[in-house]
């Protein structure tokens, strides 16, 4: 268990050994719960533990919007799209847009342009979308690995669009002052309102993307067509159509997330691909074909990373989170809720 | 219970998919050197027992014994090797492949990965290849790719790969499915060959076929057995004509 | 390279000195084989130079600045003719933020172009990863970021401030002006905010005699900082000392004022936001908190509004100016200043030339170059407002540069 | 004979293999100066990899998105061994704790931690560079594969691997050199590493080496073995029903594969002079994949030749063009994948193919005519004919 132990040991290595804490930094290797809970009031901790539930809930909504356009192109459609957090990054860039026109046409409509990019940016999106899957994907359809090929190709593509177009740096449209306080309810307790904006935000597109799959006909006809192509044909449904709205979809999501995270974070070229890899495991660790299962799965992740980076420093937490999950899908690889269709 | 005779005891089989029972109580006793065919309508769960035998699916009860092994629990290449060979219901051959390339792949000899990258080509084992072409009629196709080959080709093809391995239970699922009627009679020559000096259990549905080829019969239904015996017995018997009419 | 013969030179010489003009430059213009012997890129007529920056990939957001700038200095000096009567040719490569390529492209400009100057790289890896080339193919590179410290070499001329400069200063600041005595340091993973983590830490603690509350690093791109935020309010520092940097930046800030940590309770000091980061951060985001850089492209001086002018008409009016920005733009002077005082572009006499060199010139005001090739600087504290550009409120005496400060380590 | 027969399956091949020996081996260095012939050696220690990815993707239908894990392991070892070497107490004197590598130095580190001790011997590093990434790969690969992870799972699973293992090393820089990665080796057991003759000597070892390699690829490929790999990528169930161990298979072809890349990266630091864990994580290691595919990803030689392909074009379009150079790079690999999915080697290879099926009908035909008589001349018969040519 050489393996185990190599990557054991970036959990276990001291965590200050760069601070030279007159105790003697280099003893052996320990963890160490980096707040030390006795010497704070009981309020303090209180507001803490409830600041932190929000922190996890908020990385949950922030998981849940990547994962959620994934899901339907991914799980759905077994389409691996890597240029899914280019996606993202062209619904940012989107309320960018509608930021800059905003503060230049009509500067009154600043405090509420938001609501509006954020539509425009799931049209935008879903557009691009559609195209690409004209162009590109629906070529690839029995070729899954090689959808992951083609949509990184296109993911450079895409980066190197958004350099030469808004330049290399990172841009940061003007958020509405309403978007941007926090809501304190009493001292030392702040929630973030960009957080339960996000939140909220996660909350609408799931409920509409989960009515939307299961009752409507669109759902229903995409649902058939992932069970039995052959068969769905057969019966009249489109299935070529079916393909591209689902794509398109998928890709108006991940336009929504991008805009949403625009308060969150920053907009630049490549900042797309930092969210590719969580939106992914998401998916992946819910069991693809399943909607709920990327709720669970969000939820699960979140709670973890934002426990274990509340314990241990940065990236040791972020780097356990990610062992938890590797390790939990080498022993159930099939994810948290598998596909129920019996396989052949 | 323990017949020398038995060479695969499979007793109360069950497994379940989310709460359904797919197979359940199933119990099961193959003769040495015989026929013996499983029919029932569809979603009787037949395919799935045979999924059970040879360890693609896993049960959740009973046993499963080959000439006093447990085979519950044991990987399916393990199945394999201790000698029990199934063929799919859809032709399954290596279609880039030659003929050859498909029976010589499926020679016992060096199936490990280090067997694997020194075998060599013997005299023996290209006899045997050569034999066994000759046994299932495609003697004269050595080098045709596997997929050009006709669909009743592709299942003699399958079956001569079983044989390679000289199991003593072959599995076979649906083996004339889509087959013309000369094809079907040759197919039960040959099943009735191979049976010489081995077991054999056929999935079918075809009832003529079954007649010709079956030394017992076994009837399956939710599930569960509801009939076993020599074919005239099964086919009087009145909860197997039930299933069928009122199926 | 093709060089004249003394004797055709004399030849040509009355002819090109009909023209007044061209009579100064040639009578300051050196021969070819006499300042370079090395066997650079240099003619009658050009010396060529090389830039390396990544104009792709993440760092390209950092480094677009420093390409500017650099480009800019090299314009002015060719517009008022040269250097030893020689214009400046210069090649471009991309770095693309890998540090390989990077060092890929060192040696290409060294040994294919021959060139022996190079103004470039960014990040501490992209300089660790060219070092070795520079060192053996004798190049001289001009580095314009504040860093870590810890190296000297004598083919870099490091024209940004090493970490002590840039933090002790800063630190007694913030403990004279808001009684600070409890600390909170972010930065993000790699050497340079753990250096300079750590010599902040060390003087907190040996001197300023005050306690580091927490000390965390979080990996480059990392865009969550919820969990740290609450163990910020749960420590409730009085500064908080961050060293982040890139796009986390962005979502460190972004997060902090929605969790209601702004300045009007919380005082936040920072060592990696220049006016170019803001551009990406949004001035609201960081209105009250404070940076401590050596230069602010609000200075008020002669020298600095020239040079925001020149930058402002090449590259647009809304173009900002960062730290970095700043000290790329010193390193074509600095060199040019080197070769016409050791008269040659031999790598060696520049280095040897160097140290002592003063810039009158420079927008940060006056530098001047230390034996150990570093510059001698002040170090600013600016703080931030709406409009993205800092009010400086404090400016320090010259410090002078110490790579490898005792007491320290 | 047999031996040959089994490496080349046509005189096409050979030909096709002599001509690769002789453009890397003898061509390419007399034409390119040391400067552009390092760079070649760079590209080719990336040739590894693409070997392994043949191997595993092509051959094997199994993607892995985590090779520059094993390239970087390969690398990190032999980096260890050479930054040990250069941080001798004299050369490192100024430091608080002489004799330890400066980065540790740097990080209050005041005692080599205990698992650089064995990197001392160059034994163990040379083995640890190949054995380590096997070890590794032979882990992951048995966990996953007996649970039949594979395809897309086994893609993402495996990227997140490259991330853990990147953050790991960015974030334990006292032990890694951190993101700077390990920087500054001089030398090689005394010998001077960086000196021009040193570099044609890697070069040439570098040559020797890849060409070792694809000699063994290609012999397992025409092996029994290949013919199981292919196999199990149509016909998983057939195989597995034909009493193979697919999960032992697989994770062998990967553990192959991954020390087929620990190699690779300990050349890449032998030829460039350092490692650094932007080698390691998710874009190097696609990146491979990139090659791989260029190349052809069922070729050998194809999948080495992309990797010198692509990066030739990386290096001169972004000297020239440096915005162009990903447009065109974005472009040409949706366009391989869409339209030319085995690669450059693919189209080389259309006629090829085509010339070879017919032979294959010519000698069918006549052995129609002609049945064989003993078990003899029909294995006789059987080696004489070419294989569907391997591409």
């Amino acid at each position: 268990m050489q393996g185990a132990a190599e990557t054991l040991f970036f959990l276990s290595a001291p965590l200050s050994f760069c601070s030279a804490r007159p105790s003697g930094a280099l003893t052996l290797p320990h963890i160490q719960l980096s707040p030390p809970m006795e010497s704070y009031s009981w309020e303090d901790l209180q507001n803490i533990f409830l600041m932190q539930g929000f922190a996890g809930i908020s990385l949950f909504s922030v998981l849940l919007l990547m994962g959620l356009g994934l899901a339907v192109i991914f799980g759905q459609m077994g389409v691996i799209n890597m240029a899914h957090g280019e996606f993202m990054a062209l619904g940012a860039y989107t309320v960018y847009l509608c930021s800059t026109l905003t503060a230049e046409y009509a500067p009154s409509f600043g405090p509420y342009y938001f609501v509006v990019a954020i539509f425009i940016a799931f049209i935008v999106c879903a557009l691009v979308g559609a195209a690409v899957e004209w162009l590109m994907i629906r070529r690839l359809y029995h070729r899954p690995l090689d959808t992951l090929l083609a949509t990184w190709g296109l993911s450079l593509i895409m980066q190197q669009t958004f350099r030469s177009t808004f330049g290399a740096r990172e841009v940061t449209p003007t958020l509405p002052e309403w978007l941007m306080g926090s809501y304190s309810p009493k001292e030392g307790l702040d929630i973030p309102i960009n957080g339960m904006f996000v939140l909220g935000l996660a909350i609408a597109v799931s409920f509409a993307l989960l009515l939307f799959m299961y009752k409507s006909s669109f759902g229903l006809r995409l649902r058939a067509t992932v069970q039995n192509r052959k068969m769905s044909g057969a019966v009249g449904i489109n299935t070529n159509s079916v393909d591209r709205l689902a794509f398109a979809l998928g890709c108006g999501i991940a336009g929504i997330a991008g805009a949403a995270f625009t308060t969150i974070g920053s907009t630049g070229p490549d900042s797309g691909s930092r969210y590719i890899v969580d939106a992914f495991l998401v998916v992946v660790f819910g069991g693809a074909a399943s909607l709920m299962g990327s709720l669970a799965s969000a939820f699960g992740i979140a709670q973890a990373q934002s426990i274990l980076e509340f314990f241990l420093e940065g990236t040791k937490g972020k780097v356990a989170t990610l062992l938890v999950i590797v390790v939990a899908l080498m022993i159930r690889p099939q994810g948290l809720f598998p596909s129920k269709v019996r396989a052949h | 219970m323990s017949d020398r005779n038995f060479v695969l005891e499979v007793e109360d089989l069950g497994v379940s998919f989310d709460g359904f029972k797919a197979v359940d109580g199933f119990n099961f006793y193959l003769n040495r050197n015989s026929v013996h065919v499983i029919i029932g309508p569809n979603g009787a769960g037949k395919t799935t027992v045979l999924d059970l035998i040879c360890g693609k699916t896993r049960a959740t009860s009973g046993s499963i014994r080959f000439k006093d092994r447990e085979l519950r629990g044991t990987r399916e290449y393990k199945i394999v090797r201790l000698g029990v060979g199934r063929k799919f219901q859809n032709p399954s051959i290596y279609e880039n492949l030659t003929v050859l390339e498909n029976l010589e792949l499926s020679h016992p000899t060096g199936r490990g990965v280090f067997g694997c990258l020194f075998f060599r080509r013997t005299p023996e084992i290209m006899g045997k290849c050569l034999e066994i072409a000759e046994q299932i009629g495609l003697a004269d196709k050595l080098d045709t790719e596997g997929g050009i080959l006709s669909h009743g080709q592709k299942q003699w093809l399958e079956i001569g790969m079983l044989l390679m391995q000289n199991p003593e239970v072959i599995m076979l699922d649906e083996p004339v499915a889509g087959m013309s009627v000369r094809e079907r009679q040759e197919t039960s020559q040959l099943i009735r060959k191979i049976s010489q000096n081995r077991s054999v259990i056929v999935i079918e549905h075809d009832m003529e076929f079954v007649k010709e080829i079956a030394d017992r019969v076994t009837v399956m239904h939710m599930g569960k057995v509801i009939s076993e015996g020599s074919m005239e017995t099964v086919q009087n018997d009145p909860k197997v004509i039930e299933v069928y009419i009122g199926h | 390279m093709k060089q004249r013969t003394p004797s055709l030179h004399r030849r040509l010489l009355p002819v090109v000195g009909l023209l007044a003009l061209s009579a100064i430059t040639a009578s300051a213009k050196p021969p070819t084989s006499e300042v370079n012997t090395t066997g650079l890129a240099v003619t009658d007529d050009t010396v060529t130079v090389g830039q390396l920056h990544s104009a792709t990939g993440t760092m390209a957001i950092s480094e677009t600045g420093s390409i500017q700038a650099e480009q800019l200095a090299i314009d002015q000096i060719n517009a008022a003719g040269g250097v030893l009567g020689r214009q400046i040719k210069v090649i471009k490569e991309d770095g693309a933020s890998d540090w390989p390529t990077f060092a890929e492209k060192a040696k290409k400009l060294l040994v294919s172009d021959k060139v022996g100057t190079v103004f470039g790289c960014w990040t501490s890896a992209s300089r660790k990863a060219v070092l070795p080339v520079f060192e053996k193919e004798n190049g001289m590179l001009y580095y314009p970021t504040f860093y870590e410290g810890l190296e000297q070499s004598k083919n870099v001329i490091y024209t940004g401030q090493e970490a002590t400069q840039q933090i002790i200063a800063g630190l007694d600041w913030i403990v004279k002006e808001k009684k600070a005595k409890t600390f909170y340091l972010i930065g993000s993973d790699y050497i340079w905010p753990r250096t300079s983590a750590k010599i902040a830490r060390k003087h907190i603690e040996n001197v300023i005699k005050g306690t580091v509350v927490g000390e965390e690093y979080y990996a480059l791109g990392h865009t969550q900082f919820g969990s740290l935020i609450n163990k910020i309010k749960l420590k409730k520092p009085d500064v908080i000392y961050a060293i982040v940097v890139g796009g986390s930046n962005v979502s460190f800030y972004k997060q902090l004022k929605a969790a209601g940590i702004t300045s009007a309770k919380q005082t936040l000091l920072t060592i990696s936001v220049t006016e170019d980061e803001v551009l990406g951060i949004g001035g609201e985001n960081l209105v009250g908190f404070y940076s401590a850089m050596k230069y602010f492209q609000s200075l008020d001086n002669e020298n600095n509004k020239t040079f925001v002018k020149a930058f402002k008409d090449k590259y647009g009016a809304n173009s900002v100016i960062g730290d970095v920005t700043q000290a790329g733009y010193l390193g074509p002077w600095l060199w040019k200043a080197a070769v016409e005082k050791a008269n040659s572009f031999d790598i060696d006499k520049i280095a040897a030339a160097s140290p002592g060199l003063e810039l009158t010139t420079a927008p940060e005001g006056y530098v001047k170059v230390h034996p150990n090739h570093h510059l001698w600087s002040k170090l600013r504290i600016g703080q931030w407002g709406t409009d993205g550009q800092a009010k400086v409120l404090y400016e320090s005496e010259l410090i002078e540069p110490d790579p490898f400060p005792k007491g320290y380590q | 004979m047999i031996f040959f027969r089994t490496l080349f399956k046509t005189k096409g091949e050979a030909i096709s293999f002599a001509v690769f020996v002789a453009l890397i081996a003898i061509i390419l260095p007399l034409a390119l100066p040391i400067f552009r012939l390092n760079l070649v050696g760079k590209y080719l220690s990336y040739g590894f990899v693409a070997i392994g990815l043949v191997l595993l993707w092509g051959r094997c239908g199994i993607l892995s998105l985590g090779q520059g894990v094993f390239f970087g392991l390969g690398g990190y070892c032999m980096a260890m061994f050479l930054k040990l070497e250069a941080s001798d107490p004299v050369s490192t004197s100024i430091q608080t704790t002489p004799g330890i590598p400066d980065f540790m130095d740097w990080n209050q580190i005041t005692q080599l931690p205990w698992f650089w001790e064995p990197f001392k011997s160059f034994t163990f590093a040379s083995c640890a560079v190949f054995l380590l990434p096997g070890l590794i790969a032979f882990i992951i690969g048995w966990a996953m594969f007996r649970r039949r992870v594979g395809g897309v799972y086994f893609a993402i699973i495996t990227q997140a691997i490259a991330l853990i293992l990147s953050l790991g090393i960015d974030g334990n820089q006292g032990f890694t050199g951190g993101r700077n990665g390990i920087t500054d080796l001089k030398t090689l057991l005394g010998w001077d590493i960086r000196t021009t003759g040193a570099q044609y000597t890697l070069y040439f070892l570098c040559v020797f080496l890849l060409l070792a390699s694809a000699l063994l690829a290609k012999y397992i490929i025409n092996t029994r073995f290949g013919r199981v790999l292919m196999a199990m990528r149509d016909r998983e169930d057939r195989v597995r029903f034909s009493g193979y161990d697919v999960a032992m298979c697989r994770t062998f072809v990967f553990a192959l594969a991954a020390m087929l890349s620990g190699l690779g990266g300990a050349l890449f630091v032998l030829q460039v002079g350092f490692m650094s864990p932007s080698l390691v994580g998710i874009i190097p290691s696609i990146e491979m994949v990139i090659f791989t595919a260029v190349g052809g990803r069922l070729s050998v030689i194809g999948a080495i030749l992309g990797c010198l392909i692509v990066n030739f074009g990386k290096t001169a379009f972004s000297e020239a063009y440096p915005d162009a150079w990903l447009y065109l790079m974005g472009g040409t690999f949706i366009a391989v994948v869409m339209f030319f999915p085995d690669g450059l080697a693919g189209i080389l290879d259309k006629s090829g193919t085509l010339k070879a099926k017919l032979s294959t009908l010519g000698t069918g035909l006549m052995k129609k005519l002609k049945p064989a008589e003993s078990a003899e001349k029909a294995s006789a018969a059987v080696a004489e004919i070419p294989k569907t040519a391997e591409p």
